[in-house]
């Protein structure tokens, strides 16, 4: 076959606010290339890696970087949707694959769908509308939902509220916070006023940290129960400590998740990169495992894009999360599990949605 | 004279003629062409601002929300899937510019010094969250640009904005003519009016200046250059983004502009390509490239009094 | 004399705080006369020269130029009018040559302020009046040194040479002779003398040789309050003056 | 808005208030009353809040980690005090803008390589978890008036330090004329050292006490910095009192308006300080 | 006997140019010397170099027998010299009081004839502007405290360039007291001024620069028989 290496370029951010999702994205993206070395059938990967500080006026020109200097064969990337943005306005339909292993944006495999352009993470609608449902299972009727004001956020909440509110319940506020602003105090009084039957958020990273102790610190755990997109408690239990015990999520993995590829993987990351998984790292880790896959069935020869993509678009990947597969968008088929932390730990307790396709609404693949 | 210093005509005369035939060699490698056109076209931003705070003593730490109005006006004002005419629009982005920067000037200049720098700021973020809330102009994931501006003149077009080297020589033109007309603008009465107040604002109200009205009149001229290079990026790869108007864009803009030398106009260039230039091949070094980036910026500040070109002049003017 | 009054204010008060810095100043300042005015330090000379020129605004009263009431107008305008000053404390534009320091004057005047194309160093005609300005105030030798350069007396020079650049036709001086030498301050004594003949000056100064000498009215303040007006001979023998200002020797420091 | 929410939220205001006053404390002595424009206060935040994580881990005492985190701090503020800053003293101001913007790039890459990049989180100390119920729903933890107190006392004590004693007048001087105060046979230079080193010392005091009620993030700082800048300005610089009611008032305001006017919430800070400046452009309370 | 101040071959230079070709002289204890020169000869370099403000190339200070070349400038200071510099050098951001306050302390004998009280006691003005900031004042106030702010330092050298400029002829005699006061009290001082009469009677030694070179200096009864030749180097 071919001995040139197969070039991948990794678009994530390693230094600012994001830097913890990049790193772990990263980690578990060569994680997977390195445990899948014998379906490569040969071919060396030859990493090029690029911060992308979460900048997204940097973002064409970073890609840019890699497809037209380094002629990357797949891009990894981004964590942040902005950024997503302006990636895909240099890669759409240009021959190298991009893949996404965070942003949700529903744009990204909506309206601007491409045949180059796979993720396999999430569409922001994804892990919460199942959400709707399990409130309605738990006969909460009157929901006050919160997030930042910004595109994954919003498209999080609607989607929580089409699921919640076509089955007969009511959101009685939705509160927006100015993103990155992690200042709840004043929103925590005002829900703790309204005294709903329970509170829908998305959060990640450290404002998820900053909520949820400010959740607990102003007296509202334990009276209002607390669900999120699981992005509310995924790589930041630790920090959490005590106060995240109890809150209940839905997210396309669990850490608790029993299933072989999960055990093992969450074995080998840890002893890998010192510090336990967690979805961003699972996320990275399938981008790996459909570029092995590809690589796989296609013997090596990546040279004809059509071919690849094909082969993309057929990959059926046994992730730690369970067995996924690719919506006519590129986006994963993937079950969404409801957990609940118990010791620090998302400990699965439902499966509210198996192979849950996103709508793809503005997608015309 | 008009490059009336020695360093400076040495720069003149290495720099553009170099750029000029930048291309020739990198024609294999597109994207060092792209990302000379992004630096330049930040040079142009820089080099507004350098004019602003080294040359009138009005420091802005707001001067990106003009370099991302220059994108978002485009947005608003153009036909979505439409080319409209680059020079017709060009025209237009910097008069809505500097009629924002009209109005704003007016508030923010009877302030001065630090207060100045804040309330600059404060309007910038206005800005910057309307942009980045607003669910019209893509909130904070930002918006594209489905199709590009043609450039012709009397039917004649020169440039082909979607071909990147001929976007490249758009912006030499754009950065050289930038360059010459705040020299001339620096040699000319207004210019010694504008000396005067920056070194001694009262002083020059006593001799009978309406010091406002020339301070408005610099800040509505940088302004508008502001945006015209914010117009540029956008153009470049067809995306707005409110990260543009974000004060950290001010920021690294005043940050390239002291390095170069403040107030010495084409230090702005140098500021800009010694800044990019360390990131970029810092970046591809290590993956701590921010750790070296920010002890170099150190050792500059302590080793350089005038910024990079305050150095150069040391060395070269010496011998005259 | 029967020269026209020029400027001239009507019961003009400024108030710091509780502090009456003024308090219902009359005046009338006339055409071709060097009006001086003297006090004790913190009389308010330099406050009423500061409301002349509309530096502070008036807490009350009136100012009035050529007939018309200018109290209220702007800092810059009262310059444009042709009431010029010079400062106290050294107020220049130090890192330029003394040349460019009374080039910036002359400009005003000239117009092309708001030229952005025109070159600055194209200007035969400004330069020779600023040159002539400075070689009035005995600077000329000093003309290509940069300001922050020359000592402290000299700067004192160029800041008359900058007023009389702007050819005024009031020159409100504060002190101009306030750490000059003899020789220099025997140079600005002559040239308020001839410059006497063609303004109206208002002169603070505590060097009392030179009000002596150069005064045609001489207005005594103390304590913000107006405590005389008249000729040199009249206020010098005032024995309230000799109280409050001059001291009762006959030495002169 | 009902009574008894308008009162938890102004309680809540005046919280956020005076833990902005904490944080920007700090450059109020170095910034406002020194005239030194450092950037990288808000880093130096950053740091203390990691100097707690890392010492509550290995002493397990968060009054011990503040200690230690204190004595670090002043140690790191006599350094680039004595090494960087004062080579820029007699320089532009705008020198000192570069220079410490160069200085958080190296505070971010250290923590980077030191920490990591995860969110991290201090338990607020056992002897203060306690909370006081407000409303049926809402309770007060214990800490956060704690921090409240901790603020006015540092408050107190700056504002007779700088406006009542004398070394609080020679520092005030030296911002005014620096060769001066020497003229008057004052080691001007040992001063600022040390009072660099005590304004460096209260960020990353604030940073400690107020890790334990935020997310240790990288970037945590370039968050705070520009509100600390709103305060000092807001207040006029270099004075005390104008720091402290501008906290409050920037306090009151943005947790009103998150309520009142959440589609504006986000832009109040800089209305507010548009607003105060376009009336009163040298801030509240400047001399 | 011990001199009080020497000051030997001061070469000082302003980048390129040379201000001071070779300054020398010496202060006795007690002796109040005048300093004399047109503008810009090098008065005002002369005292900068002495107090380190400027550093001199070249030449050597002694004070108190002490070589004080290399120190820093408080470090001089400390030695008991007080400075009131031309221009004044006000702080803006203090109150007239705070000025006093700030300045005030014994002297290394531990004397402090000087104190607060005494000062607003010689100069009533500054009484009632107690609150004023220092560049709030009249410039003739400005004055008054400037060497107020001096004189609470408690030195043996009080050095005053161009104190009396822009006093009142009053309050100017009122300095002039005040320094004979001083004087008499053993304090030293060196004084640049332009009132030759009132130095020929007040100093015991007189020195005039030109171009940067000391070429008079000589007691008082010196300065009357050579008066002629002085008032030219001073373009009386
Ligand atoms: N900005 C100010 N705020 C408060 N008081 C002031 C201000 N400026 C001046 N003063 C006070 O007003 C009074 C008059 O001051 P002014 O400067 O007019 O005096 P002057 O007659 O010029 O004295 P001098 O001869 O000493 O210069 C002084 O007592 C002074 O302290
Ligand atoms: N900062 C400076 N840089 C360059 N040259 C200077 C500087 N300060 C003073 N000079 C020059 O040094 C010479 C001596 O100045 P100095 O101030 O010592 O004079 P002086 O005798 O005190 O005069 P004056 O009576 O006017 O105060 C002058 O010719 C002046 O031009
Ligand atoms: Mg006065
Ligand atoms: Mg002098």
């Amino acid at each position: 076959a071919n001995e040139d290496p197969i070039k991948v370029g990794v678009m994530l951010p390693f230094s600012g606010i994001y830097a913890a999702l990049g790193d772990a994205g990263r980690n578990g993206l060569k994680m997977a290339l390195k445990e899948h070395a014998q379906a490569l059938h040969g071919r060396q990967i030859e990493f090029i890696e690029m911060d992308t500080e979460a900048r997204p006026e940097r973002a064409p020109e970073i890609a840019s970087s890699l497809l037209d200097q380094h002629h990357a064969n797949f891009i990894i990337g981004p964590v942040h949707s902005g950024v997503a943005m302006g990636m895909i306005k240099v890669l759409k339909d240009k021959d190298t694959v991009m893949i996404i292993p965070n942003a949700g944006a529903a744009a990204a495999t909506g309206p601007l769908c491409a045949p180059n352009i796979f993720r396999t993470s999430f569409s922001s609608w994804q892990p919460s509308y199942p959400m709707g449902k399990v409130a309605l299972d738990n006969a909460y009727k009157r929901v006050v939902t919160m997030s930042w004001n910004y595109g994954m956020g919003r498209e999080s909440l609607d989607a929580f509220r089409e699921s919640f509110t076509a089955g007969g319940g009511e959101i009685v506020k939705e509160i927006l916070v100015p993103f990155p602003k992690t200042e709840f105090q004043s929103y925590l009084s005002e829900i703790g006023s309204i005294n709903p039957d329970a509170v829908f958020v998305f959060f990640a990273g450290g404002g998820a940290v900053k909520f949820v102790k400010d959740y607990d610190a102003l007296g509202l755990k334990g009276k209002i129960p607390l669900l999120g997109s699981g992005f509310l408690t995924e790589g930041t239990l630790e920090a959490q400590g005590p106060s995240a015990e109890g809150v209940r999520t839905t997210l396309h993995y669990a850490d608790g998740l029993d299933n072989e590829v999960n055990n093992k993987f969450r074995q080998d990351y840890e002893q890998m990169f010192g510090k336990p998984a967690d979805i961003y790292a699972v996320q990275g880790y399938d981008a790996g495992l459909l570029i092995a896959n590809a690589v796989d069935q296609l013997g090596g020869d990546i040279s004809d894009q059509a071919a690849l993509i094909k082969a993309m678009e057929g990959a059926h990947l046994f992730s730690p999360r369970g067995e996924i597969t690719f919506s006519r968008a590129h986006n994963p088929v993937q079950n969404i599990y409801l957990r609940q932390v118990e010791n620090g730990q998302n400990k699965v307790i439902d499966v509210p949605a198996a192979a849950l396709e996103d709508p793809a609404r503005g997608c015309k693949l | 004279m008009l490059f009336n210093k020695r360093t400076e005509r040495y720069f003149v005369w290495v720099f553009f003629p170099l750029a000029l035939l930048m291309p020739l060699f990198l024609e294999q490698n597109t994207f060092y062409v792209s990302k000379l056109t992004t630096v330049m076209i930040f040079a142009i931003f820089v080099m507004s601002l350098d004019y602003l705070v080294g040359r009138c003593g009005l420091i802005t730490l707001g001067h990106a929300m003009f370099y991302g109005l220059g994108g978002y006006i485009f947005v608003i004002i153009a036909p979505e899937y439409e080319a409209v005419n680059f020079w017709v629009y060009t025209f237009y982005i910097c008069v809505i510019a500097a009629l924002v920067a009209l109005i704003i000037g007016f508030l923010v200049l009877r302030t001065s010094g630090i207060y100045m720098i804040m309330i600059t700021l404060a309007f910038a973020q206005m800005a910057f969250y309307y942009f980045s809330d607003s669910i019209d102009f893509g909130g904070n994931d930002g918006v594209f640009i489905y199709v590009k501006p043609d450039t012709s003149i009397f039917g004649i077009s020169l440039f082909d904005l979607d071909n990147p080297i001929h976007f490249y020589y758009l912006c030499l033109l754009s950065l050289f003519n930038t360059l010459f007309f705040f020299r001339l603008v620096i040699r000319s009465r207004f210019g010694r009016v504008i000396d005067s107040i920056h070194e001694n604002p009262g002083r020059t109200t006593a001799l009978g200046y309406n010091v406002f009205v020339f301070r408005l009149m610099a800040y509505t001229m940088a302004s508008a250059l502001g945006a015209y290079a914010g117009y540029l990026f956008t153009l470049q790869y067809g995306f707005v983004n409110p990260s543009m108007l974000a004060w950290t864009t001010s920021g690294s803009a005043l940050v390239m502009s002291i390095l170069g030398g403040m107030g010495s106009i084409y230090g702005a260039i140098l500021g800009t390509l010694v800044y990019e230039g360390l990131h970029y091949v810092l970046e591809h070094l290590t993956e701590h490239w921010l750790l070296f980036m920010g002890a170099l910026i150190i050792l500059m500040v302590i080793l350089f009094k005038n910024g990079i070109a305050g150095y150069l002049e040391k060395l070269l003017e010496k011998r005259s | 004399m029967n020269n026209a009054v020029i400027l001239e204010t009507e019961g003009l008060c400024k108030h710091w705080g509780g502090l009456k810095a003024l308090d219902d100043i009359s005046l009338k300042f006339h055409d071709r006369e060097l009006h001086g005015i003297v006090g004790p330090n913190g009389a308010g000379k330099s406050t009423l020269l500061n409301l002349l020129c509309g530096h502070y605004k008036p807490t009350s009263g009136k100012i009035v130029h050529k007939g018309e009431a200018i109290d209220a107008i702007k800092p810059y305008a009262f310059a444009r009018r042709g009431i010029g000053r010079s400062f106290q404390k050294t107020n220049i534009y130090p890192s330029a040559t003394c040349l460019e320091n009374c080039c910036v004057a002359v400009q005003r005047r000239m117009g092309g302020s708001f030229n952005f194309l025109r070159s600055r160093y194209r200007q035969q005609v400004l330069e020779e009046i600023a040159t002539e300005a400075l070689e009035k105030a005995g600077l000329g030798q000093r003309r290509d040194q940069v300001a922050s350069r020359i000592s402290y007396g000299e700067q004192r020079q160029l800041e008359i040479a900058m007023v009389l650049a702007t050819s005024p036709c009031v020159l409100l001086l504060d002190e101009p002779m306030a750490g000059m030498g003899h020789e220099e301050s025997q140079l600005i004594i002559e040239l308020l003398k001839t410059l006497k003949r063609e303004y109206c000056i208002v002169l603070v100064e505590h060097d009392m040789d030179a009000v002596f000498e150069l005064s045609d009215k001489l207005t005594v303040m103390v304590d913000g309050q107006h405590l005389t007006t008249g000729t040199v001979d009249q206020v010098r023998d005032d024995p309230r003056v000799r109280d409050a200002y001059l001291g009762q020797g006959d030495e002169v420091y | 808005m009902t009574t008894s929410l308008f009162f938890v939220q102004l309680i809540n205001g005046l919280q956020y208030g005076l833990l902005l006053f904490l944080i920007a404390s700090g450059l109020t002595l170095v910034f406002g009353v020194m005239g030194i424009l450092n950037l990288a206060h808000g880093s130096m935040y950053m740091v203390g809040a990691y100097l707690a994580w890392y010492f509550v881990q290995q002493t397990g005492s968060f009054t011990l980690s503040a200690i230690i985190s204190a004595v670090i701090a002043l140690a790191i503020g006599i350094v680039v005090e004595r090494l960087l800053i004062q080579r820029l003293y007699r320089r532009n101001h705008l020198d000192q803008v570069l220079l410490t913007i160069g200085m958080i790039f190296v505070f971010n890459a250290l923590q980077s390589i030191l920490w990591g990049d995860d969110p991290l989180g201090v338990q607020v100390p056992e002897a203060m978890s306690a909370a006081i119920p407000l409303t049926d729903v809402v309770e007060y933890p214990v800490y956060r008036i704690f921090v409240a107190l901790v603020c006015v006392a540092i408050a107190a004590v700056m504002y007779f330090m700088i406006n009542r004693t004398r070394l609080g007048m020679l520092i005030r001087a030296g911002e005014s004329n620096r060769e001066m105060v020497e003229c008057l046979g004052i080691d001007i230079s040992r001063l600022y050292t040390i009072v660099f080193a005590i304004g460096v010392m209260l960020a990353t005091v604030a940073g400690v006490i107020a890790a334990p009620m935020s997310s240790i993030v990288p970037g945590m700082g370039e968050h705070v910095l520009i509100a600390c800048f709103v305060v000092v300005v807001i207040g006029g610089m270099g004075s005390i009192k104008g720091a402290f009611i501008g906290a409050l008032l920037v306090g009151l305001v943005d947790t009103f308006a998150s309520v009142l006017m959440p589609q504006l919430s986000s832009m109040m800070i800089y209305i507010l300080m548009a607003f105060i400046l376009l009336i009163k452009p040298q801030g509240l309370f400047s001399s | 006997m011990n001199k009080l101040l020497e000051v030997k071959s001061l070469h000082t230079l302003y980048g390129e140019s040379h201000v001071l070709h070779g300054v020398g002289f010496d202060i006795e204890p007690g002796q109040a010397v005048s300093l004399m020169g047109r503008n810009g000869m090098g008065k005002t370099t002369t005292l900068k170099s002495i107090l380190g403000l400027v550093q001199p190339r070249s030449g050597n200070v002694f004070f108190k027998g002490e070589e004080i070349t290399g120190l820093p400038t408080w470090q001089r200071m400390r030695k008991d010299i007080a400075y009131v510099p031309e221009g004044r050098g006000m702080f803006h951001n203090l109150t007239v009081q705070e000025h006093l306050q700030m300045a005030a302390r014994a002297n290394r004998k531990g004397e402090q004839n000087w104190d607060y009280d005494r000062v607003l006691a010689t100069f009533p003005r500054l009484q009632e502007r107690l609150t004023n900031l220092g560049t709030q004042l009249s410039g003739g106030e400005q004055q008054m405290l400037a060497i107020g702010r001096a004189l609470v330092t408690n030195p043996d050298l009080l050095i005053l360039d161009e104190a009396t400029e822009g006093l009142a002829p009053l309050i100017r005699k009122e300095i002039w007291d005040v320094i004979r006061t001083i004087k008499a009290s053993g304090i030293s001082t060196i004084i640049v001024d332009k009132n030759i009469k009132v130095l020929k009677e007040l100093c015991d030694k007189h020195i005039v620069l030109v171009k940067g070179q000391v070429v008079f200096s000589d007691s008082s009864s010196g300065l009357v028989d050579r008066l002629d030749e002085v008032e030219s180097y001073l373009g009386v």
